[in-house]
């Protein structure tokens, strides 16, 4: 077994724990907001790596440049998914857990809630 | 401003391993959180100013927030004269001020790492 | 003509599909453009009868690679004759459907190439899997058709109607794909010409293409799934109406009469089933006709029934049978389309086509009435018209091959098809015959709005004068025309059937043309 | 034989929404539908060859037959053609057939 | 001139009549008399050149059918009727009809009197049942052209004649295919008759059904009645010569052989003799003339039938001077009551008086035929009752049958000179009608002249009709014209005689005592049904029957339509246990099998759960990806590519939708929900067990070892299920990508014609997110680089397809994707980038493909994919087909979501209008935009 | 291998149970995030599946999924507030 291959396996499992933990996250958070937060980071990290544990459990040139654009895009669209389930979960009114602090989103700016 | 070209790269590679360690520093509170029961938490929603700052930091900043175990970006807020600011769930921070003290290193560090001219 | 352009069978109604819906701003290049590439077709049907009336089959395998590889387009009498009646037909129904303004719409002239293109996909394919992505090419454009009219026009029943006749037909496209799937999986290939026979020697082969016969049995309405068709039929625009009433269980009946005679190889053993069910099916379609109120819920229902003894002539499986079967299709889609244009013609003109609404308003249409009257007696199997001789050679099949309870039941339903067609010729249309009938006073305007009898239906101001309602009854008394002329001359039309039936009697030629 | 079951799965579900009076189901159990037969396709070819279909040279004796692959692959993209105008079609009308009727069969 | 020639002049006749009519008015009747006396006179000549004529054209040979014509004693005789009492008819009409245009009447008449000349002249089955259904279709529109009310008659006389047409159809087809041939004479030649009796009395029940139809035999007799109301002229030609006249030649044709069957006999004595005594007792209850006069030729028909039925060459010739005499006294009688209700207004028994006084001449004639009808010497009438009782009395049918047939005959007799007397004794005498009885018609008079008078002449000097009625009989009985008695008016004292004055002082009894038979009959039900309403109930119970039949389907949910062939189609794989042949060879069952499975099944079990539409939508991705994996565990990348894409874009377009629609699905009654949870798990059992029994039972096939080995060297490409796709099946993918484009016109010509319905309105939270701008900065920064990107992975995903994962599907998704994604990065719903012609570029994917598959043809066929070197770079046309099919994705993913997802000006605009509109209307609040937007009202 | 199957375990799990949410809900949102979850899972799925059974379009899937999936999350977002942006 060689490094790579020895590094493909640790960051495989440690993906495959990403996922877990954000699984159970989704399973045992209390609000929407915190299992969204769970989940995108799953999204982005536990995907990366997979992915490059993945490859370099059989590494090949043209797969490890697949694999670094898929992280950067799996990173990148994972957060900013996440964000927009976010904000439209607060916009459809989902209620945060008891005793979360959203004075922040009480600003007294709030415009009309037209688009 | 050709150093800072030079040295992109570095700082880059230097703030990206900085995260990943803030990454794995956050996981350890959320692990511990979620193996137990899952309401261990102290969620607040936490206002960040970001002045002027342009579409792509907005954007680096809100994917960043969101990537780390534990935060989370709910969304932007425009005031009248311009300034943006992003709303920021955070689940793990004691209080409003050590939450944003986090982020504003983070953006910070961000701007250090990941840019040419500090604050576009 | 050659082998090699038969594709352009569909070829040439896709890119002509392709053109005008690029063309779509000029409408009258489209109509133009539609109406030339339908007489084009019109004319490589009857080519291709010619060329086939000897019994030879053509064939061509798309794309030039070896034979059982590529998708073979096949031609033979049966074939030709089913695409020269189909090309027919199209061109009838759009030239009612331009003169009842449907046809003007920007989108028909596309819809209604492609419809053709996929009803000649599917006339010539020789591939069963090609075959259900040609019944495909056929919906998509029906969906289309279905819903069309003007601006804001389509109304609710159209809309409903389409959900059912969607999803009615998605789900018995993806039966037919399943089917096609397990005769792969028993039979290891989908090609036709490699499929002959195979039914009969194999049980799993048989029970596979079973399921596509069943599917497509739904398709061609046989009881006891029948009830889609009668409920959306009548909910387009006549045009529309006649052109399905035309192609689309036409098409999935030419494909039982395909699949049983060469992958089944014209088992005896299973054509009870058939007798049972296609008799079944022209009793319970005719009854259902007798209880409608509005014509082209009648004619509908009717389709049913036909659908019946046009099936039974499969279900013989002798030689009489299926030349008597092919002939009452081809007759079939001729007389149906000539009743629901000429009903059609009547409710563009009056807006409605309830009866009860219509009675003593359609007065001063001798010309509709004639051909209403034309067609609905060779509907009922009257002489001297060409369902007479479709009638009367089925039952001599049927006859011969000992089904006299087919026979009798074939003979009470004739007779409720009369009294249904009666229904509609004696409250719509027969009054008019004296003058001296129907009420004067009556302004003839459109009837109470709530018909909503299908999309698109409404009293164009342009039908009221005189060369609009000429146009608009022209292609329903061509057709009536064409079923006289099949009555009497049946000898020619039953000399290419007979043809026809031979090939599918002895399916060796269609197998060597395909497989050389 | 697991292959198998998932078909049978799929066209049980499919069944069960087909015969719901909401619009939005029977499209979902279209969409079941369309699964159950592509995979019934696959079996259809035999699934006991499971070697990609790519490269050169594929060695038969492992490798998948193609051709229900090419069959899956049309009858998936009609579907999808199919299932966007049936959504289509199922918000077009009136907002109370788009609900669609009463359990008990009031008519739309 | 020849037999074909003589009816091609007959149709010839029907065809310019309508010209004639329309330039001459009535006057047209004259120029059809005399062309159907031409007739007359050229079948006479024909008659004396030689013996029977015989002739044919072809018509259909495919079946045998031939239009045979043959002229022999019986065709002659019937002939003569037709075309001379036509003849009569028409001359009448010429005064009768008053119409300026009459051209349906004449067309019709005229059509009555050729179709009867083909029928009785046929020597072709099929020509022969041809003829008879003219008859049929001629007497109904006859009837129904005659008034307002005539409808509902003339359809139960079309329906009773049609069903004994059907009848005569069946026994046609046993007729032809047992005896081989349609040739009458041959079929009636055929030995089968004696040999097989099943085979004879099928037919003779059949040909006995068609001619009680259509001879108005109990109990098919109401229509005859019924049919009164058409005009003198077509009641006078139709119980005359015509249609019921039809009835009897049939019997009389189908005699010789039919006869071989014992039922034949009976069944028509028993019939005829029913008839006659009923027919005549209906015809006493009426007050109505022309009523009277339809029931009494419902009791002569059948006489007539009941002496066919007797058999013996006396008995036919019987028949055969009693359809002349029939034909005489009828017409005669039917043309009178005509003139007599034109010059009256009234033909009723009762109201009628005076007549002798008012119109001498015409009462005269009346008397005449009323003479005959009742069968007294020394009319015509006389001679064939006469024969007719002979007949009976002679007969060697059984005592009790025989001796009971003459006595009932002999009391339906005086129950005939009953009535015919009842027609003169209260008609004639008394004073002149009150209101000035119009002038007399002279064509009218002579045409009842000619008949009435023709009876007596006839009935004097019965000789005279020998040659016309001998050789019918003899063809009937099959013996020789010199075998045939004699007609004479006096035959001495015989017991028919004695039996025939009886017959005469019961009728004048019957006379004398009148007051007391009417109390006795008029108004009273003497049959247990009417006739009339036997059939209206017949029809209408079949209507309502027909109805329930339509109730059976009448839904618009799919469920009621889907549900039966899934119960078929499930039911049906019961029997595919007997093709059980083990489990298929597909490998050992595995952990990453059935966790496959139950990632299915979760998705399954969701959407099936679900109660809310997300969550539905949502399940069946669950089960979507799924599936995704299965073609990957499969070997399928590009499938799965495809799916996958698929599965993505398909809830793009489900999201757009689900805003149109209520949040949550309307509940399911538990018992529904049960039964469709049974039919569904059957449904899903049958679809393993047909899966298990009919796949993975063979070694891979031909073709697919084929694609294997060869497509690498036949196509170049090494993807091997791409070159399927754009090479081996290019047709399927054409036909495919056709689909694709005609979904965009498809959701378009729904949309131009009805307005999807409008978002539900979900109230927004007021928070400080809501602006849409400043939160599009994610998606806007991440649209700025991933559309490009999107775009050159789906044009390097198009490149590539011959040889990896990818082509023009794939691509085409992806390419989708990127509009998708800047559709979604928007701030507003009005996106220029999204709002592409949609139309023109499914358009030109269609004409790409095809035009790239045309260009095949220079190689010698369509969708041939040429290898083409450009700058040196190995170009294959495939290429280019696969953008064709790229174009098409695009054209409806486009027209889904611009259609649906934009708010394009125009609709806007109109919204803005209609909300005017409706503001200005001041229309109630309650009326929410979704109505505005149904159907107009 | 037997890490990628212990791995494939645990993303197997992460499916599921995000299935169960995209049931259980309760909100609609949450039903989102679990949607999320799927996607997420699907993609590492197929990419240890994939090299476990060596597939030569392993990767390009990969690839084509991270790009679409998260229009699939948008989309969905979308939908809990009916189609505002
Ligand atoms: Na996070
Ligand atoms: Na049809």
């Amino acid at each position: 077994m060689n490094a790579a291959e020895l590094a493909g396996q640790v960051l495989v499992l440690l993906g495959a724990a990403v996922f877990v933990v954000a699984a159970l996250g989704l399973r045992r958070f209390r609000d929407p907001y915190m299992r969204i937060s769970a989940v995108a980071t799953a999204g982005g990290l536990g995907v990366a790596c997979v992915t490059v544990g993945a490859v370099l459990l059989d590494p090949s040139v043209a797969s490890a440049a697949k694999v670094a654009v898929a992280v950067v895009l799996q990173l990148l669209t994972s957060a900013v998914g996440g964000i927009a389930i976010a904000r439209a979960a607060v916009g459809s009114g989902h209620r945060f857990a008891p005793g979360t602090d959203t004075r922040a989103l009480d600003a007294p700016d709030s415009p009309d809630g037209e688009e | 401003m050709i150093l800072r070209a030079l040295t992109l790269p570095i700082r880059a590679v230097v703030f990206l391993l900085w995260f990943a360690g803030q990454v794995v520093l956050s996981s350890a509170a959320v692990l511990a959180d979620v193996l137990v029961s899952g309401r261990r938490s102290t969620p607040r929603v936490v206002r960040l100013d970001l002045a002027d700052a342009g579409d792509h930091h907005v954007t680096a900043l809100g994917v960043l927030v969101t990537l780390t175990p534990g935060t989370l970006v709910l969304g932007v807020v425009e005031q009248p004269g311009g300034t943006r600011s992003v709303l920021v769930h955070s689940m793990y921070h004691r209080d409003e001020t050590t939450a944003v003290a986090d982020l504003r290193d983070l953006d910070d560090r961000l701007v250090r790492g990941l840019t040419l001219g500090g604050r576009p | 003509m050659s082998d090699h352009l038969l594709p352009l069978l569909v070829a040439v109604p896709l890119l002509g599909a392709g053109v005008v819906l690029l063309l779509r701003a000029r409408p009258a290049w489209v109509v133009a453009t539609t109406l030339a590439l339908l007489v084009a077709d019109v004319a490589a049907g009857v080519a291709l009868v010619a060329a086939t009336r000897g019994g030879d089959v053509l064939a061509h395998q798309v794309g030039g690679w070896p034979g059982g590889i590529a998708i073979p387009v096949v031609v033979d009498a049966f074939a030709a004759l089913m695409l020269t009646v189909a090309g027919v037909l199209t061109l009838a129904c759009t030239a009612f459907a331009v003169a009842s303004g449907t046809g003007r719409l920007p989108l028909f002239g596309p819809l209604v190439l492609v419809l053709l293109a996929g009803v000649n996909g599917a006339l010539v394919t020789g591939d069963l899997f090609n075959l259900f992505v040609f019944v495909e090419v056929m919906l998509l454009p029906s969906y289309g058709l279905l819903v069309l009219a003007r601006r804001r026009r389509g109304t609710e029943r159209s809309v409903v109607g389409s959900r059912l006749y969607v999803a009615f037909n998605l789900f018995v496209s993806t039966v037919f794909l399943a089917g096609v799937a397990l005769v792969y999986g028993t039979a290891g290939t989908v090609n036709l010409a490699e499929l002959a026979g195979a039914a009969a020697e194999s049980s799993t082969v048989a029970a596979a293409a079973g399921l596509c016969l069943a599917a497509l049995s739904m398709k061609a309405a046989v009881v006891p799934v029948h009830g889609w068709l009668a409920r959306t039929y009548p909910t387009t625009s006549p045009a529309v109406t006649a052109l399905f009433s035309g192609l689309h269980t036409k098409v999935a009946v030419y494909a039982i009469y395909r699949v049983y005679a060469v992958v089944f190889d014209g088992d005896q053993r299973w054509l009870w089933i058939g007798l049972v069910l296609f008799t079944a099916t022209m009793v319970v379609g005719v009854l259902g006709a007798a209880g409608e109120g509005r014509m082209r819920a009648i004619l509908a229902f009717h389709m049913v029934s036909q659908i019946g003894y046009i099936l039974l002539g499969v279900a013989l499986f002798t030689h009489a049978g299926l030349t008597a079967g092919i002939f009452y299709l081809l007759h079939h889609m001729v007389v149906k389309a000539s009743l629901f244009l000429s009903a059609g013609a009547v409710e563009e003109r009056y807006g409605t086509d309830a009866l009860d609404d219509l009675a003593g308003r359609v007065r001063r249409e001798p010309v509709l009435a004639a051909a209403f009257g034309v067609a609905a007696l060779s509907l009922a199997g009257l002489p001297p018209f060409s369902g007479f001789v479709a009638k009367l050679t089925l039952i001599l099949a049927a006859v011969r091959a000992d089904q006299l309870v087919v026979v009798a039941l074939a003979l009470v339903v004739s007779l409720v098809t009369l009294l249904s067609m009666l229904k509609i010729w004696g409250k719509v249309f027969a009054p008019t015959l004296t003058g001296a009938v129907g009420r004067a006073d009556d302004p003839g305007g459109p009837a109470t709005a709530d018909g909503d009898g299908g999309g698109g239906v409404a009293t164009l101001t342009a039908t009221s004068t005189r060369r609009a309602r000429t146009a608009l009854a022209a292609p329903a008394v061509a057709l009536a025309g064409v079923t006289v002329v099949l009555g009497l001359g049946a000898q020619g039309l039953l000399g290419l059937t007979a043809t026809a039936a031979d090939g599918l009697l002895d399916t060796s030629g269609y197998v060597e043309a395909v497989l050389p | 034989m697991i292959l198998a079951l998932t078909v049978g799965l799929l066209v049980a579900g499919a069944v069960h929404l087909l015969l719901q009076r909401d619009a939005l189901r029977v499209v979902l159990g279209f969409v079941l539908l369309g699964h159950g037969v592509n995979l019934l396709l696959f079996s259809a070819g035999g699934v006991g060859r499971r070697g990609e279909p790519l490269g050169q040279g594929p060695d038969p004796a492992v490798t998948a037959d193609p051709l229900p692959q090419a069959f899956v692959l049309t009858a998936i993209v009609i579907a999808f053609a199919i299932t966007i105008y049936l959504l289509v079609l199922a918000v077009t009308g009136t907002a109370r057939d788009v609900a669609g009727p009463d359990d008990d069969g009031s008519p739309t | 001139m020849s037999l074909v020639a003589l009816v091609a002049g007959a149709w010839a006749l029907v065809a310019v009549t309508p010209a004639l009519a329309r330039l001459i008015g009535p006057r047209a009747g004259w120029v059809v008399a005399a062309g159907l006396t031409a007739l007359a006179v050229a079948l006479v000549q024909l008659r004396t050149s030689a013996g029977d004529v015989t002739e044919s054209v072809a018509w259909i040979p495919a079946v045998d059918v031939a239009l045979r014509l043959r002229l022999d004693g019986l065709g002659f005789l019937f002939a003569m009727l037709v075309l001379l009492v036509g003849a009569v008819v028409m001359v009448y009409s010429t005064g009768y009809v008053r119409s300026p245009r009459p051209v349906g009447f004449f067309v019709l008449m005229t059509a009555f009197a050729a179709a009867m000349l083909t029928l009785v002249l046929a020597d072709d089955l099929v020509v022969l049942f041809v003829a008879w259904e003219l008859t049929t279709l001629c007497s109904y529109l006859l009837i129904l052209v005659s008034g307002p009310t005539a409808g509902p008659p003339a359809t139960r006389t079309l329906l009773v004649t049609a069903l004994g047409g059907l009848a005569l159809l069946g026994a046609v087809a046993l007729v032809v295919v047992r005896t081989g041939t349609t040739e009458l004479t041959a079929a009636l030649a055929s030995p089968v008759w004696g040999d097989d009796p099943a085979f004879a009395g099928a037919v003779a029940v059949l040909v006995v059904l068609a001619a009680m139809t259509k001879s108005a035999q109990l109990p098919f007799h109401a229509w005859l009645p019924d049919a009164m109301v058409a005009p003198a002229p077509v009641s006078a030609y139709l119980h005359a010569a015509a249609m019921v006249k039809a009835g009897i030649y049939l019997l009389l044709v189908l005699a010789p052989a039919a006869s071989a069957s014992p039922l034949w006999s009976g069944t028509l004595v028993v019939v005829g003799v029913t008839t006659a005594v009923m027919g005549a007792v209906f015809a006493l209850q009426r007050t109505d003339l022309k009523e009277l006069l339809a029931y009494s030729t419902v009791s002569q028909l059948g006489l007539l039938v009941a002496v066919i039925g007797v058999g013996t060459p006396g008995a036919l010739l019987a028949a055969c001077v009693h359809v002349v005499a029939h034909a005489l006294f009828k017409s005669a009688a039917f043309m009178t009551v005509g003139v007599v209700e034109k010059r009256t207004g009234t033909r009723d028994l009762r109201e009628l008086h005076g007549l002798a006084r008012a119109m001498p001449w015409t009462a005269a004639m009346l008397v005449l035929a009323v003479v005959s009808m009742a069968g007294v010497a020394p009319a015509l009438g006389f001679v064939s009752k006469e024969l007719v009782l002979d007949a009976f009395v002679t007969a060697e049918q059984g005592a009790v049958l025989g001796w009971g047939a003459v006595a009932v005959v002999t009391v339906g007799a005086a129950l005939t000179v009953a009535y015919s007397l009842r027609m003169v004794v209260t008609t004639l005498p008394g004073l002149a009608p009150t209101p000035p009885v119009r002038r007399a018609d002279p064509a009218m008079t002579a045409a009842i002249t000619v008949t009435a008078l023709g009876g007596l002449a006839v009935g004097l000097v019965p000789g005279t009709l020998d040659a016309l009625v001998a050789p019918a009989a003899a063809v009937v009985g099959g013996i020789d014209v010199d075998q045939v008695p004699y007609l004479t008016l006096w035959h001495g004292v015989t017991p028919a005689l004695l039996l025939s004055v009886a017959a005469v002082l019961g009728g004048v009894g019957l006379t004398l005592v009148r007051r007391r038979v009417d109390a006795l009959l008029v108004g009273r039900r003497l049959f247990p049904a009417d006739g009339t309403a036997v059939v209206q109930r017949v029809v209408d119970g079949i209507i309502a029957g027909g109805r329930r039949v339509g109730d059976l389907t009448r839904s618009d949910v799919p469920a009621t339509h889907l549900a039966v062939p899934v119960l078929l189609v499930g039911a049906s794989t019961l029997g595919l246990t007997r093709l059980w042949s083990g489990l298929p060879d597909v490998g050992p069952v595995t952990v990453g099998e059935i966790a496959l499975l139950v990632g299915v099944a979760a998705g399954v079990v969701g959407v099936v759960r679900a109660r809310q539409r997300l969550t539905a939508v949502i399940a069946t991705g669950v089960a979507g990806f799924g599936v995704v994996l299965w073609f990957v565990v499969l070997g399928a990348s590009d499938v799965a590519m495809t799916q996958l894409l698929v599965e993505i874009l398909t809830v793009v377009v489900m999201v757009l939708v689900l805003r149109r629609m209520s949040g949550t699905f309307r509940p399911v009654r538990a018992r529904r929900q049960v039964v469709t949870a049974v039919v569904a798990l059957a449904a899903g059992a049958a679809a393993t067990v047909a899966t298990v029994t009919l796949t993975g039972h063979r070694p891979l096939s031909g073709a697919g070892e084929f694609y294997l080995r060869r497509a690498e060297d036949l196509t170049g490409g090494t993807n091997v299920v791409n070159t399927i796709l754009v090479d081996f099946r290019a047709l399927d993918t054409l036909g495919e990508l056709v689909v694709l484009a005609v979904g965009a016109v498809a959701i378009t010509a729904l949309l131009d014609a009805r307005r999807a319905v409008d978002r539900r309105s979900v109230p927004l939270a007021r928070t400080p997110l809501v602006p849409a701008a400043p939160n599009a900065v994610f998606l806007g920064v991440l649209d700025r680089y991933l559309v490009p990107l999107m775009i050159v992975g789906s044009v390097l995903l198009l490149l590539r397809g011959h040889d990896a994962p990818g082509g023009g599907f794939i691509a085409a998704l992806l390419g989708a994707a990127a509009l998708v994604l800047a559709y979604l990065s928007a701030a507003t719903d009005e996106v220029p980038r999204v709002e592409r012609p949609y139309l023109s570029i499914a358009g030109w994917g269609v004409v790409v493909a095809v035009g790239t598959g045309l260009l095949g043809l220079a190689e010698g066929s369509f969708l041939r994919p040429l290898h083409l070197d450009v700058l040196g770079l190995k170009v294959t046309t495939a290429l280019v087909f696969d953008v064709g099919v790229y174009l098409a994705v695009l054209g409806v993913l486009l027209a889904a979501v611009v259609r649906l997802g934009l708010s394009p000006a125009s609709d806007r605009r109109a919204d803005a209008r209609r909300a005017r509109t409706a503001r200005d209307a001041a229309a109630p609040a309650t009326r929410t935009p979704a109505e505005q937007s149904g159907a107009p009202r | 291998m037997i890490v990628i199957d212990i791995a494939v375990a645990g993303l197997a799990v992460a499916f599921l149970v995000a299935a169960w949410r995209v049931v259980a809900g309760p909100t609609p949102a949450d039903r989102v995030v679990a949607a999320d979850l799927l996607t997420f899972s699907l993609i590492g799925l197929v990419a240890l599946v994939g090299t476990r059974l060596a597939r030569a379009g392993t990767f390009d899937l990969v690839i084509v999924a991270t790009l679409v999936a998260f229009l699939a999350a948008v989309s969905l977002a979308r939908a809990l507030t009916g189609g505002h942006r």
